[in-house]
């Protein structure tokens, strides 16, 4: 799959969710399974063993059971934003439905995309984002251009001076070798 | 309704049997955001939908590579003009143990310039403290190294 | 050589398809499907979309529970019927009353004498606007009192709570006959529920319900730009005279491609030789402009770099002192009359721009 | 919404630079001016984004080309038709227009990409000093210069000239100036 068609979106928070304070965002989850198929029998034994621990534990979430003949068993949650998930449980083991059923309970609702970036922020910068002139002193304001002599090249001694200076040293040594 | 439905079923199907436009929406779907024909007509689609998938073979290293040399763009630009060169301002936040990694000092260059700017001074004064000589006394955009210059003998 | 072997055989198909007409279906249903699919989605096209039904008309629903975890998903424990009472609404009263006087039986025994949620959204929302108030001016103690009204208008608009009320799946359980619901039913009912809250667990509890809701909407928001100041120069003389402080004066700090179209000005204001405000704009007046902003949101600490607001955990042990009164601008500017005023006002200054070489350039 | 859309103003601002060509050489020179078209000494930088700034170039007749690049340097040209191609050293197409050192060398510094015309907009050469009011006032800031400005012969004060070791001394009719070439019919045609 090619970059651009693969379908992404940014880093989104449901009504600022977990500031205030956290509510878990699954409402509603519906289990659909059959009551004969064996490809139902890992939802049967969930609803046997697991699913009174997991109403106990959220009652906030409600849960429905819909026993469907000769149909493949499904689990659907409904979250908060109005989208709905739903997960094929067919020759699922009930601990892998144990498991799927909590990434469903611990999901924000919102579509699992590529994001493009994994931050977000409404006000990026505090001490305020960085323009042209932010590390320039306002002297600027004043200069006349072309103010040639302060933008050079830092001078340095250039190599005639330094072999003028050269040819005054050794004629100095020779003088004071003769006297 | 039901009779024009039987015989469109069994129309004869060119390609040896087996149902072409399932192969025609896998590449519809991986061509929905492509310009004019390439989004609809089949035979133009596919060519570049192929084009793509190869690309993306190699655009996984190739976009490591564009947004590293950007991140270097960009730091060099955020140093030089607070005078100071690239290299030794990584080398003065190593041996300072300062563990801001690149994407961090980007982000701080362009949204915190005045925390960009505490960097860069200290970078300065450990040159400075240092003696650590900076070899060309200028940036490459010619802003002068405020750090510590040899003088030229 | 490919196309013409291709073309030869469907000339030999088609002959074949001649002769019967009825066809032994071949085991695999992949032959027609995509046909099918795409007759089937012609066919859905002209009849058009699903129409809206209500979530109550599908099987997997049950009120009473629905209604039970909403109070549990909110992490309130209210009985149920004072939540049931939450989402009946006057006008589902009504109509029940009319669909049995239709069938002929006396009202008393109906069991419709249970009360509406009116009484109850009246007192909520009563409590939730005082108390946003209240902590708003603590939050922002040196803003104005039209500004922290500006912002209590935005936190109360009927958007913002039917937004809050949507995401808190409050629709599917209100009893009310207008389907689809308008966005008041929603905004009236979470009234109702804070209301109830107040009534069965104490002020205190609905005060946190609405720091915990409401509240937070204000994250990410520009409270600045929601008190919209039409003179902010005008208004910025009137404070620093009310603050005995010099007046201000706009200063050109940077210009930049001055005589072309993308020209940019960056103007600092000061007051008493320091810089109280900076901002940048494509002409002189627009920078001065933004910049008077900008130094009223210094004043007024309500710039983006601002301590974040104190909610949730932070917020545990707040103490807000309800008589907190915040200084009204209106005030301050009947107090700076134009007729004392010597100093050139705002509009003067602008002519009087000098290139001022300011070197303390950081705010 | 107006708070932000004045800073986004101004972080995207386009900034005038100067820069003295005198004495520079025009390799090093045209690299660095480069750099300010395409903006890459902003640390906003980023290749689609046009940010680069605008670059105003002083004293372009002083540019320098080191050895005897002036005479070895060649520029071509092609008209497009047949037989269009034509070849001129540095020295000639300075005479005829003293910027195009300068502009040919930046053109080839800047990357060969759609952007590059658009840059090349926002390059201003003027041969000398005077650079039109308006333009000056755009200015907020210079690069900096390139290369050491050698100290001129004529700089040099008589005493200086006479303190320096020489081997040997010119005979007084002896003419110091070079031969100048002769006039160049071509040249003239141009100059008219």
């Amino acid at each position: 799959m090619s970059g651009g068609s693969i379908p992404s979106n940014f880093l989104k928070n449901v009504l600022n969710n977990g500031i205030g304070r956290y509510v878990c965002q699954m409402k509603r989850v519906t289990f659909k399974f059959c009551k004969q198929r064996n490809d139902s029998q890992g939802t049967r034994d969930f609803i046997e063993n697991h699913l009174l621990d997991f109403t106990n534990a959220h009652p906030g979430v409600v849960v429905y059971i819909q026993p469907r003949n000769n149909r493949p068993s499904k689990i659907v949650a409904e979250y908060l934003n109005g989208r709905s998930e739903g997960i094929a449980t067919t020759k699922m083991p009930q601990e892998e439905i144990c498991q799927w059923l909590e990434h469903l309970r611990t999901r924000s609702g919102a579509e699992i995309v590529r994001l493009r970036k994994n931050h977000h922020t409404d006000n990026p910068s505090t001490q305020g984002v960085w323009h042209p002139f932010t590390n320039k002193d306002t002297s600027l304001n004043l200069a006349k251009f072309p103010d040639n002599d302060s933008y050079k090249v830092p001078s340095t001694v250039s190599t005639t001076d330094r072999l003028l200076e050269m040819g005054r040293k050794l004629r100095q040594e020779k003088l004071s070798e003769k006297s | 309704m039901h009779l024009t439905r039987q015989v469109l079923r069994n129309l004869p199907t060119p390609y040896g049997g087996y149902d072409i436009s399932w192969k025609r929406q896998m590449y519809k779907r991986l061509a929905w955001h492509f310009f004019g024909r390439r989004r609809t007509c089949f035979r133009i689609q596919i060519r570049t939908v192929e084009r793509a998938l190869r690309n993306s073979t190699f655009s996984g290293s190739a976009r490591k590579e564009f947004f590293k040399e950007l991140n270097t763009t960009r730091l060099e630009a955020a140093c030089s003009e607070h005078g100071v060169i690239y290299k030794e301002f990584l080398k003065t936040l190593d041996e300072n143990d300062v563990q801001i990694n690149k994407t961090m000092l980007e982000k701080l260059a362009i949204y915190e310039p005045r925390t960009f700017q505490s960097l860069c001074d200290m970078s300065i004064q450990y040159q400075k403290d240092n003696e650590i000589y900076t070899k060309n006394s200028v940036t490459p955009y010619g802003e002068l190294t405020r750090g510590l210059q040899k003088p030229m003998l | 050589m490919s196309a013409s072997i291709r073309s030869g055989l469907k000339v030999v198909c088609f002959r074949k398809l001649l002769i019967p007409l009825q066809q032994v279906p071949s085991r695999c249903y992949k032959k027609g499907l995509s046909k099918d699919l795409r007759i089937q989605y012609k066919s859905r096209l002209t009849v058009g979309p699903e129409p809206d039904r209500h979530r109550s008309e599908f099987i997997n629903w049950n009120y009473d529970s629905e209604v039970y975890s909403f109070g549990k998903r909110l992490g309130e424990d209210l009985n149920d019927d004072i939540l049931k009472k939450v989402f009946l609404h006057r006008s589902y009263i009504e109509r029940e009353k009319k669909k049995i006087q239709e069938l002929g039986i006396a009202v008393g025994t109906s069991g419709l004498d249970v009360d509406h949620n009116e009484q109850l959204a009246k007192s909520g929302e009563q409590l939730a606007s005082n108390y946003v108030l209240i902590y708003l001016r603590n939050a922002f103690p040196n803003y104005f009192e039209e500004g922290i009204r500006s912002i209590h208008e935005y936190l109360m608009s009927e958007d913002v709570l039917c937004n809050i009320g949507r995401h808190l799946g409050i629709p599917e359980l209100i009893m009310c006959d207008d389907f689809p619901l308008r966005e008041s039913t929603i905004v009236t009912t979470l009234m109702a529920f804070i209301g109830a809250l107040e009534q069965e667990k104490g002020k205190e509890r609905a005060h946190l319900f609405v720091r915990d809701f409401i509240l937070p909407q204000l994250i990410g928001k520009d409270i600045n730009e929601m008190w919209n100041v039409v003179n902010p120069m005008g208004l910025l003389t009137a404070v620093l005279h009310f603050q005995k402080r010099g007046l201000p004066e706009p200063r050109l700090l940077w210009e930049g491609a001055s005589s072309t179209l993308m020209s940019v000005y960056h103007i600092g204001i000061y007051s008493d030789q320091k810089l109280i405000g900076k901002a940048p704009g494509e002409t002189a007046q627009i920078a001065e402009e933004m910049a008077a902003r900008d130094a009223l949101k210094r004043l007024c600490q309500t710039q983006e770099s601002r301590p974040a607001l104190l909610l949730g955990k932070l917020s545990e042990n707040l103490k807000l002192d309800e008589k907190k009164v915040n200084i009204s601008a209106k005030d301050i500017i009947e107090q700076f009359s134009p007729k004392e005023s010597t100093a050139s006002t705002s509009s003067k200054s602008i002519f009087g721009i000098f290139k001022g070489n300011h070197s303390l350039n950081k705010v | 919404m107006a708070n932000n859309r004045v800073l986004q103003w101004a972080t995207f601002a386009r900034t005038w630079w100067i820069f003295d060509a005198n004495h520079q050489c025009h390799i090093k020179s045209a690299k660095r001016i480069a750099l300010y078209l395409q903006g890459k000494h902003k640390p906003i930088y980023h290749p689609l984004s046009d940010i680069g700034d605008h670059v105003v170039v002083i004293n372009t007749a002083g540019i320098s080309m080191r050895n005897d690049f002036w005479r070895k340097w060649k520029y071509n040209h092609h008209t497009g038709y047949a037989g269009g191609h034509s070849v001129t050293s540095a020295w000639r197409l300075h005479e005829l227009d003293q910027t195009k050192v300068v502009e040919k060398s930046v053109y080839a510094t800047l990357p060969g990409n759609l952007l590059r015309r658009r840059m090349m907009r926002r390059l201003h050469l003027f041969t000398d000093d005077n650079v039109p009011d308006d333009i000056l006032q755009n200015v907020t800031d210079q690069i900096r210069q390139v290369t050491v400005v050698p100290r001129l012969i004529q700089e040099y004060t008589q005493e200086e000239l006479d303190a320096m070791p020489k081997l040997f001394d010119w005979p007084d009719d002896y003419e110091i100036e070079f031969k100048r070439r002769k006039e160049d019919d071509e040249i003239k045609k141009y100059l008219k």
